[in-house]
């Protein structure tokens, strides 16, 4: 029987409607001492308004440098089956889909060897299992592994990749964001297990300018799905969201942002050329709109969160490039970021604040892309600029 | 017993095995979806088949007990399929439209809430907070839950002007998109962090730990072979805590959130923008962080009243400009919203146009 | 705080093994923490693991994996120049054990 | 008879219907010699692609650091009326208001002394008498100075303030810019004359938001006249506009930057509560659109040419202050950031850097002004910032 | 002969004296203007009284003569009242209707180019150049004048969607407004500064030398009393030339000019906007230039063509998206256009919304 | 290049009369400079003209006006810490005056 403790302050949180995390943990805590003491170190937290983790520790499964996150308790003797309490990264599903099969399995091996707390999933994508011993590390690994199943990522390294639920379940899908998923996270197995980057990398796919992942807020490489060709318009089906009640003229026309459509009461018509998009439209009236022509996808590279240089987004390296397997241009390209990356990235160094210390030449030229004025807003303003010994000969 | 044995570098199965037949079928194939109720929509496919879709808010922090259950719904009603969202809320896939009203009946009899779709509050992105982070400065769950509690009727009923996408993070190394979200929680420190100087030369890397500060306070103390802070220029990040176990930023005297409001991630009419500061600081205050949902309430509200249908809370608050927001919310304008950091400039009003 | 005897002596460590006191450092400790793991100390460890305490000593920090790993290609030919080579000799990897075994501090952050 | 050169590349610049700088040159080169000299070094600049001036001199007025621009050729032998060729700063009446009185005198002294070229006027906007030797320094500020007229700034001083024609002809002036230039400039004449500041200072004052003396581009202080009080709009003469064929749903509601405008086809109607006093729709329809109310200033600090950090446009730091003579409020609070330039300042740094690198808050605290949401475009967006001590007692 | 007393710290005189007498009594009580041509407005008092102001080009370099001939003009028909506008212009002030067609006879007659007033090309605000500055990496008047005579027609007669403000700087330290205009000039240099060591340490300040560059490419030559430049961060501002006179940077060979566009001063719709890079670089081609008119003319033909009414440059092109800039215009897109300077970052398209 | 006759030597100066060695300073050559433009040198004087050398040896820049005036003011007495009295003792200006007597390099680009 696992020790119980009181949790005035913790029961607070099991009241209201939303479902409750306290629950959640006493449920593991009637039958794992780990969540027990797991639920006695958090009361006390809430008690005196602090932590009680130690720095992160250094533990794993053989063979592989990363997707266990070490984490020791700084009151072991308070609550000793937490004094080491290590979280296992599973490398989810492209699109987060499950059976029940799974899950059931998932949940047996975690009831024996773990906390039988998880988190689906982390804020990355993993499949979260919180809180182990590190005896029970390998045995896991064995577990999982054997059922085909394999860690993400952790360190400096490739991170589990994901995506949006793309073209599983989303008409607006311009790209196979599922399987361009899988296929990056085959391809860098070793990228993934064995840190050797100089810090954290990792890759987000949208199907299109919706970005249903925060792939533009949270991806060192974010793909977002586009189209090269014209919005088709469905008339009919614009006169039936009219006739539903839709302000055409300001929840859709006034909101282009690139004010390229208009709308006499019958007709809604596009200019395309000018479109930038942005899916707003084709959002709000989903059966009237559906792009057509070449579908592919823009490569943004270098969000990440505010160290050190403050938060950045990413922003347009590739305007458009074809996604289709085995999407072997574009991993190529990736090569080359990498290659880059490796060359001159400092030890904790991102690579979107890498290029923005080096300078977008370089870093262009490196990987080979031709600059754009689609990677920028805006040209610079002050006349402080590069030539190279090449450039002065043209 | 005898492990099974264990593979390497295998990654994950196949997404393709977890997708329900009608979804193999369809694959691509979509051609437009519906809003039935906040709780459930329908995806219909060039084909005419149809997909529903039934979502449920979840803490994240699942015990295996809850999963279990999942399953075992899914199972009865969806053929065992069962999908996350990006933003950890759960979804039974239903191919067979008659177990469309049976699940949902299931799910609110074993009070599962449901909602989310459409112009809702949908779940809070969040991250470890005291539950497993050592650099947690507030917890993320306990916000969470006590939001969630607050707003729960705008996941299961009400409409907004447009999604509002909330979240939370227990510290400024942000796991999660509160830079990038309509409203949300960041926990941060307001003092100068303490180091253990003994320590310093045994557990930590000196020139990491100096390259680590954002604002240059760290140099090196030789005498030591340890480092000082130049406690005028830290503005007490917590960065050299991360690099460097000896130094030590905690103070529950101190330690609370602040909010911030306005950022969005996709691309519709206006471009993926930041989240700004709002309200510099709130003193935790467990369990149930009343100030921090107080002063949500007051930035929602204020939306809710004055938001265009379509706008996000950052398009309307650009519509109406800052000066504006902070007068309708009544939230106090200080030093700490005037920026300071490598960007500050570009944010001063260099302009002469603003409303009184 | 947990110990290890070494030659008699109780010599402090952290939860994962690495040296509170970088100083009580020996190369025999390094080889008793590896024979802890069941790993015999080869020459080709001991190349890495002097590569570790030499930049530590010059920069106070643990080099970039990318550094080691052109080191090695360096000195024992490019076909070793890779994670792969480092994780043979070390399975639990260059952090927790070459760094460990070298009496580095722990390396921090990077999960 | 001064040298006549030969000057074929020049007189390619005689032709071509806008006046011509080359005849201007000319006309004086006839009777100066220096001004041949300096038709003689041009033309050599133009065969070479290059100057031939020399870096600046330190020459003056007894009493006075500034006020003359030093300048020798890098050509002496070649060029001796030009070997040294000084320009003298007069300081121009506030919206460069003349009569030919005073410029018929200007003029003879200018050709006694000098070289017989002017800028009217130079940027910063003092009446630049173009080219002198060092011995006439003197008498020309003899001559001058017991006419009335003084000379302007150069050096790390004030510079010779400037302004907008403002009230002496122009219906939309919401302050007096020719007295508010004249009255600092009179108060500072030390400050202009015997430089002591870490750069150079500049004032521009604009009677409104149209901003015709560019402050806010290039003025350390811009100071723009505004109104707290609503627009006035008299009908009868929208409706004329209206006649006259504007467009008043496209030209003026469309583009109000505030959406607080809006037109029936009869009555123009204006949300005050929203307007941003842009001056848009006022410029575009004057005899309709009138603003009432309070009237005074926004103070802007720190607009300069791009080194080192780049160039910057002014930022608002005072949204509103009342500007009626003797303008004592606005003058203490100039003091007040001039003492913290004077405190914090680096050599060749100037105020609006100086609050970049030391943040707002130094700076608002010091001179006493609230921070104000005024004061900027947007808060920060990095949760990165300051407590003092007083802060967290609060 | 004796000179006159001199006095010290006197000041200008005061302006009440040069005002002409119908504006000293209607002096900030304006009611409206009217443009009656692009060289004539009237300005109309709330009492009734009117001034008409005339205005007629200027190169802006004068000399004595002309500015003798003008004040013959103002005298004949203006009481002697005169002005010069912000942008260099001559204003003739006419309190007297009867006036005005004389006067305007006579300015033709006498070849002065009239006009400015209203949605039109005006003079173009500039710099020393090859005249008078040491700094000049082109000549300022010569740009200036072959652009006017280019444009001359939208001086006299043809208007623009608005005002087009022009601007020409002979270096880049740009005593001018070029860094706010709709299109200005701007001369740069293209190559590392050389350094006569030998002078430096009688001529120069090391430390501020090292200071003056922006991109920190200097630094102490100890064994020279010295400094260097690291060549691959020099982006040859010129600034360290500035500040020590033993470095030199001009280069015939490869100094020019780069032009920028899309910036403006005014609040009017959108809030003051930088000037942004256009074309990076045209060399230097004296007397006349005729690479940069075109390229000009290239820039104005597409605004004129494509802009709204009211619209500036910048506005224009915020409009249409400067990837449709460069497209119209057909102008190359280097990698000079990508900011690297110092809020490079800010400048990146952190979104997926853009034109083909 | 212009020179000035000093105890017979001929000294190299620039167009403004600043030194091209600055090692060719003397206090001697100072007061002669002085004399050039009818200034005898006091006490005053030298406390300023010293005071520039010490900061320009000490940092190889000339001190901002600023710092000048606040150290007379230290120096003489605080109703001299002013450019006023700065002026009274150089009719031309610091610059032009007190740093070309003082055999500092002349000061630039601040016109
Ligand atoms: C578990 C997770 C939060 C969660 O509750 O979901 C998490 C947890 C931690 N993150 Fe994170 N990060 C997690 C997603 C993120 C994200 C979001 C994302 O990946 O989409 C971010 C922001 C995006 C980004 O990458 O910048 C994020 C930005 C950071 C940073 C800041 C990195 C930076 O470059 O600024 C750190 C600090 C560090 O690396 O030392 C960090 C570090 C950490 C550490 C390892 C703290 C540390 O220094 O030891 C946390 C371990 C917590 C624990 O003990 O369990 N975590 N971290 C997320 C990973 C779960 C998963 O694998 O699915
Ligand atoms: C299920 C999910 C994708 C997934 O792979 O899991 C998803 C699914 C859909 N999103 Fe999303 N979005 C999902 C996360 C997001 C995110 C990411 C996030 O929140 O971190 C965003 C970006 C938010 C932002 O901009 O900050 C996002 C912004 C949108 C929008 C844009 C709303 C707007 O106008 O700004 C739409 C379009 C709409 O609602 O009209 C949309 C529309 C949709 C549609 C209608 C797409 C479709 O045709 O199927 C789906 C159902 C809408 C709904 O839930 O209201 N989805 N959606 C994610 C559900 C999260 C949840 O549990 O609530
Ligand atoms: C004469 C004039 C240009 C003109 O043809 O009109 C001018 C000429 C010079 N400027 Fe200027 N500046 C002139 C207005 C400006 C302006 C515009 C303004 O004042 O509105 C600016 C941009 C705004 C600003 O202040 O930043 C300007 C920014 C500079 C700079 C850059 C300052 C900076 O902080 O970045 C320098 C460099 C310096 O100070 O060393 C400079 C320096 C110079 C020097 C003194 C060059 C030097 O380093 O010795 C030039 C002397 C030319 C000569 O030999 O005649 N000049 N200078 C303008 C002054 C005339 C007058 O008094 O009316
Ligand atoms: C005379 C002058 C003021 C002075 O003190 O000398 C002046 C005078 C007037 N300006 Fe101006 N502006 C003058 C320089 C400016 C400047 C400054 C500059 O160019 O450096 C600007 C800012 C330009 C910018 O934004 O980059 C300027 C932007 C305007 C505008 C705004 C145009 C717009 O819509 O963006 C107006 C309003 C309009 O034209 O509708 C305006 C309007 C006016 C009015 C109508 C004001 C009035 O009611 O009297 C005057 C006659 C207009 C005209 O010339 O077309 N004035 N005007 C300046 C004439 C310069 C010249 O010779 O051409
Ligand atoms: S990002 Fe686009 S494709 Fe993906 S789920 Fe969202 S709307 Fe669908
Ligand atoms: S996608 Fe966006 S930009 Fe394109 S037409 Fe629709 S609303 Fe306009
Ligand atoms: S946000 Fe900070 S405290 Fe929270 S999980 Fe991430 S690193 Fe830990
Ligand atoms: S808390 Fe942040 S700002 Fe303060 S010293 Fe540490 S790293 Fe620097
Ligand atoms: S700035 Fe305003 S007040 Fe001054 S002249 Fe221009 S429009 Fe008139
Ligand atoms: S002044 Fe500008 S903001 Fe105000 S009503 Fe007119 S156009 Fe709109
Ligand atoms: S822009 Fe440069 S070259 Fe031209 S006058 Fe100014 S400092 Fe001299
Ligand atoms: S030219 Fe400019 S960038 Fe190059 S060394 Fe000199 S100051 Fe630095």
């Amino acid at each position: 029987m696992p020790k119980k403790y009181e949790t005035p302050l913790l029961d607070e949180l099991e009241k209201g409607p939303f479902p409750s995390f306290v629950t959640e943990i006493k449920k593991a805590a009637a039958r794992s001492d780990m969540a027990a003491d797991e639920l006695g170190q958090l009361e006390k937290s809430y008690r005196d308004k602090r932590g009680y983790w130690k720095h992160g520790g250094i533990v794993g499964v053989r063979g592989y440098g990363s997707g266990v996150i070490g984490r020791y308790s700084s009151l072991p003797d308070e609550f000793p089956n937490v004094a080491n309490f290590h979280t296992v990264r599973i490398n989810s599903i492209s699109g987060f889909f499950y059976t029940s099969k799974f899950l059931n399995e998932m949940c047996d091996i975690w009831d024996k060897y773990g906390s039988g707390l998880t988190n689906l999933h982390g804020s990355t994508g993993d499949l979260v299992l919180l809180g182990t011993n590190t005896e029970n590390l390998e045995p896991i690994f064995a577990e999982f592994s054997s059922r085909g199943w394999d860690l993400g990522g952790s360190g400096s390294a490739l991170r589990t990749p994901s995506c949006c639920v793309g073209p599983a379940r989303c008409e607006w899908a311009n790209i196979d964001t599922l399987d361009i998923t899988y296929s990056i996270t085959q391809e860098w197995q070793d990228e993934m297990h064995r840190p050797a980057f100089p810090y954290k990398f990792k890759f987000k796919t949208a199907g299109c300018a919706v970005d249903c992942i925060a792939s533009i807020a949270r991806a060192d490489c974010s793909i977002i799905g586009t189209w090269k060709g014209n919005i088709a318009v469905d008339q009919a089906e614009v006169a039936n969201y009219a006739k539903k009640g839709m302000n055409i003229q300001e929840e859709i026309v006034n909101m282009c942002p690139s004010k390229c459509m208009s709308y006499d009461g019958k007709e809604l018509k596009i200019n395309d050329a000018d479109c930038i998009r942005c899916m707003h439209c084709i959002a709000k009236m989903t059966k009237a709109l559906k792009p057509t022509g070449e579908k592919g996808a823009t490569i943004l590279i270098g969000s990440k969160a505010p160290f050190v240089i403050g938060a950045t987004l990413s922003w347009v390296i590739v305007p458009f490039i074809k996604m289709e397997p085995p999407y072997d241009e574009f991993k190529d390209l990736i090569r080359k970021m990498w290659e880059f990356w490796d060359e001159y990235g400092k030890n904790r160094e991102r690579i979107g604040e890498l290029i923005i210390r080096k300078g977008m030449r370089e870093f262009l030229e490196f990987i080979g892309v031709e600059p754009q004025p689609q990677q920028i807003k805006e040209p610079r303003r002050d006349p402080f600029f590069f030539w190279t010994e090449a450039d002065l000969q043209k | 017993m005898a492990l099974p044995q264990r593979k390497t570098d295998i990654g994950p199965p196949h997404y393709k095995d977890f997708l329900p037949p009608v979804i193999q079928k369809n694959y691509g194939n979509w051609k437009y979806h519906e809003i039935i109720n906040p709780g459930v929509m329908v995806h219909v496919s060039n084909s005419g088949d149809k997909i529903w879709s039934v979502r449920v808010a979840s803490p994240r922090l699942l015990s295996t007990d809850t999963i279990r259950d999942m399953s075992a719904i899914a199972e009865k009603y969806c053929g065992g399929y069962i999908r996350f969202t990006t933003r950890n809320n759960v979804e039974f896939l239903v191919s067979d439209e008659k177990n469309l009203e049976p699940l949902q009946k299931e799910l609110k009899d074993k009070k599962y809430m449901v909602g989310g779709i459409g112009n809702m509050i949908s779940n809070i992105v969040h991250t470890q907070g005291w539950i497993h982070c050592h650099s947690a400065a507030s917890d993320a769950s306990g916000i969470v839950k006590v939001l969630m509690d607050e707003f729960a009727d705008y996941f299961t009923t009400k409409t907004l002007p447009n999604k509002v996408r909330m979240a939370v993070a227990c510290c400024v190394n942000m796991c999660g998109a509160v830079h990038c979200s309509d409203i949300a929680v960041v926990a941060i420190h307001r003092k100068v962090p303490t180091i253990d100087h003994d320590k310093v030369k045994n557990m930590c890397e000196v020139p990491s730990t100096i390259g680590a500060c954002p604002t240059g306070a760290i140099s090196p103390e030789p005498s030591k072979k340890s480092v000082k802070i130049n406690a005028d220029k830290c503005m007490y990040c917590g960065n050299c805590f991360t690099v460097c176990p000896p130094i030590e930023i905690h103070d529950p005297e101190y330690d609370g959130v602040a909010i911030v409001v306005g950022g969005k991630v996709g691309n519709l009419r206006s471009n993926p923008k930041f989240s700004k500061l709002a309200i510099p600081f709130i003193k935790n205050n467990p369990p149930r962080w009343p100030e921090v949902t107080a002063a949500v309430r007051k930035i929602l509200d204020a939306y809710v009243a004055d938001a265009k249908k379509h706008e996000r809370v950052g398009e309307w608050i650009e519509r109406i400009g800052w000066e504006k927001f902070f007068k309708v919310t009544g939230l106090p304008f200080t030093f700490q919203h005037i920026d300071d950091f490598v960007i500050a400039r570009e944010t001063f009003r260099t302009a002469a146009t603003f409303k009184w | 705080m947990p110990t290890v005897d070494f030659q008699g002596k109780q010599i402090e460590v952290d939860e994962d093994g690495y040296l509170v006191n970088l100083d009580d450092w020996t190369k025999d400790l390094g080889e008793q923490m590896a024979k802890g793991d069941g790993l015999d100390l080869t020459e080709a460890h001991w190349e890495v693991i002097n590569f570790l305490r030499d930049y530590y000593a010059k920069y106070q920090i643990a080099p970039m994996i990318k550094i080691l790993v052109k080191e090695i290609a360096k000195v024992m030919g490019p076909e070793k120049g890779n994670t792969k080579y480092l994780y043979e000799l070390f399975p639990d990897g260059p952090a927790k054990q070459a760094c460990r075994y070298a009496g580095l501090p722990k390396p921090t952050g990077c999960v």
